[in-house]
């Protein structure tokens, strides 16, 4: 078994237009440069992204913002300082917007990841964030039912890697990005180091069945 | 209503205040902005452990300059370093300790906090800019002592402690306390009750730039 | 109805006729009692990794007596090793695995499978003994291949492939394909639908000990 | 801060007749053998016990069991091979029992950990577990919606912790232990080695703040 690519554009390659696609990282933390880079470089468009941040300055998603190939935002907090490429798209009307609680994001994704048909949290509850949204009061409180978030692929970013597509991250680099790996269909993780042996059994972060493509990319922001 | 002629806390005083009441050996989240002050005011002697939803238990001081780690930050995006006893985890993880009651205090930024608990401090109701909500929904359901930590009122005098916000809410009778510059108050079921006053304001001064009731 | 004059496989030769059927690459969750002995016929060359649902991915062979690791067990609870590759995991990731539809194949036993596809492998209807599903009912709606190994027909005779499960049931519709001593058989939106007879066993004598009907 | 007891009977002291319990392990491995001798000499009686097992032998929880302990089972597997003290108490209708698919059981000890509400499950739709309970088809697929397991308190077994009550584990000893840490109010953890030194924050497994109590029992079965 040996799920390496030889290279981060043969590792994006099969992202067609129109892909959901889920992007991991935090502020400027655990994003997958390496591949965004390369996802911009071959062109696919009409994207959904799905991540934290909308991106920050003229790096990471801001890139594919500004180059035009997202159609849709699914995130939480899109006004890191910075985000002059969403607000840009955003104020134009040139992209389609779905904010969502950050708890709530990662949960649905877990959730898909993890062949639920949807959980009920409290978060959100009674505010502009449900509205529409199926509701129960249980036991007093008031919970929304949330459905389960899918993407055709995910883009991960970790410290250490091996071909089994095993993972580990480094410090808050870990964020979305394990539950990121669950949850797509085709998740392809750059890591900075690729390594000849499998990973220490007792600290792998990600199982390799969560991971369909490694490549390296030794470079840390 | 004008905050004029009242003696206000200094942002470093507001943010020692709230640390005043940050006990031994908790579980404590701050909030982007002023909250993450809080931290450097905890009296010495206290061991206070400071979650960052981005996926750190132990959040540690700010690192010397030059000696960052650029993928170590908090939920503010500033760099920071691990503490003694410190972990790190991923999202889903991270929020379950939010939302599940595990961690003790949340301290929060406001624009608008209701004498029922309400809060808004995630939009306005200017809608040119894009909503942004993060992780402030899920702290304000889980955390069971949610203190606000605020100016009394705005930047134009008009108050920010009402009977009922205006702005869309954050979470729903989530509050347990406030702290302005002005004055400490508790919600209660009968609504904002004085904990005390800014030394040298008096409760009618802080009254007429309160919207809300202030019971003493 | 009985299985008298049929050519039978034995135990170690269906557990190696399944094998075949398992291709390189695959993640494979192996049932409690025989499945777990299909690992030791996967022809030579591929690489296949096997889950256990208590928190292995990457079950390697039995370790030699007195080099057991008495914590490093398998779902069957016997001792094990971890193959190269391998993780360990918590429970609910272990059955987010499953249920996810991470893991391409299980292999597990059966009271009872019906030409619809229904499974009953986890309670008869004696129910003297206490009931037992462990994670049965999460593989069958989570693994998109689900093979059965099983005896065609009961040790009375009486048969195990039916129209319709008399016993409780573990999932609908769930089952792809059942491996027996007498034959394979794949199962269609119109029933069971032949794949291979045990060498000298001819169709019609296999339907005679079969209660739902056989398509060719 | 200090989580460590003195002794395993101080780590079991607070645990009240009637309490509901979470008891991690799965078939021999991760148990927490050396709280369940001191909660046996406690004298705690009326427990409902969550774990995956019954108990095998005269061990573990068995031993509860045997002692007429426990008052109630909610498990996935009661019938472990030499579950005898398991099987005599429920043949003598002495102990009440909930069967709970195994991933269901552990996902609804998640959700309580986690304070959500419930969830929407594929496993079990149309089996006599799901007798009773809502269900929904969301495209063309059957869910059951299963609610959140709740526990006083969780006795835990862990290979290495620290006193900040941060825990590893070994091997598929790791197995409910971590998820069952998240779900109690008091989590109690015997671990073989507590360190003078806090664990490597990026081996973690189970944060800290998911335990209350820490204990070391340097045995291992």
């Amino acid at each position: 078994m040996n799920k390496t690519a030889e290279s981060l554009a043969a590792a994006v390659a099969p992202i067609p237009d129109g892909a959901a696609l889920m992007i991991g990282g935090f502020g400027s933390s655990g994003i997958p440069f390496g591949l965004i880079d390369a996802l911009l470089e071959q062109g696919a468009t009409g994207l959904t992204v799905i991540s934290n941040n909308a991106g920050a300055g003229e790096t990471g998603i801001a890139k594919l913002l500004k180059a035009g190939r997202v159609a849709k935002v699914i995130c939480s907090y899109p006004r890191t300082p910075g985000s002059i490429w969403f607000e840009a798209r955003y104020e134009a009307g040139e992209i389609e917007l779905e904010v969502v609680p950050q708890g709530t994001l990662a949960e649905r994704i877990r959730t898909a990841g993890a062949g639920l048909g949807g959980f009920l949290t409290p978060t959100a509850y009674g505010t502009l964030l449900a509205k529409g949204k199926e509701t129960r009061i249980i036991d007093g409180r008031g919970y929304v039912l949330e459905a389960p978030l899918h993407a055709d692929f995910a883009l991960i970013r970790a410290e250490g890697g091996d071909r089994w597509g095993n993972l580990h991250f480094h410090a808050t680099a870990r964020n979305f990005n394990p539950v990121m790996a669950m949850a797509a269909k085709h998740s392809i993780a750059e890591v900075r180091s690729l390594q000849d042996t499998p990973l220490d059994p007792e600290t792998v972060v990600t199982p390799g069945i969560f991971v369909q493509t490694v490549v390296e990319y030794g470079e840390r922001p | 209503m004008t905050a004029q002629g009242l003696n206000r806390l200094e942002d470093a005083q507001l943010a020692a205040r709230v640390a005043q009441d940050i006990p031994d050996g908790s579980y404590v989240n701050l909030g982007i902005g002023k909250p993450t002050h809080v931290s450097g005011y905890v009296p010495d002697g206290r061991e206070v452990i400071y979650h960052s939803e981005n996926g750190l238990l132990g959040v540690g001081p700010t690192p010397p300059e030059g000696a960052e780690d650029r993928e170590l930050i908090d939920a503010s995006k500033r760099f920071v370093t691990a503490a003694q006893g410190a972990s790190y985890f991923e999202q889903s993880d991270s929020f379950a300790m939010m939302r599940g009651g595990h961690i003790d205090i949340a301290v929060l930024g406001a624009y608008q906090v209701a004498e029922n608990g309400d809060l808004a401090n995630w939009a306005t109701l200017d809608d040119s800019f894009p909503p942004a909500v993060g992780g402030a929904m899920d702290l304000v359901v889980g955390v069971p002592s949610i203190f606000i930590m605020m100016r009394h009122v705005n930047r134009d005098g008009s108050p920010k402690l009402l009977k009922r916000c205006s702005y869309p809410l954050t979470g729903l009778g989530v509050v347990n306390r406030v702290y302005t510059d002005l004055a400490v108050l508790d919600v209660t079921k009968d609504g904002f009750r004085l904990v005390e006053l800014t030394p040298g304001n008096s409760l009618d001064a802080v009254q007429a730039v309160t919207e809300a009731r202030i019971h003493s």
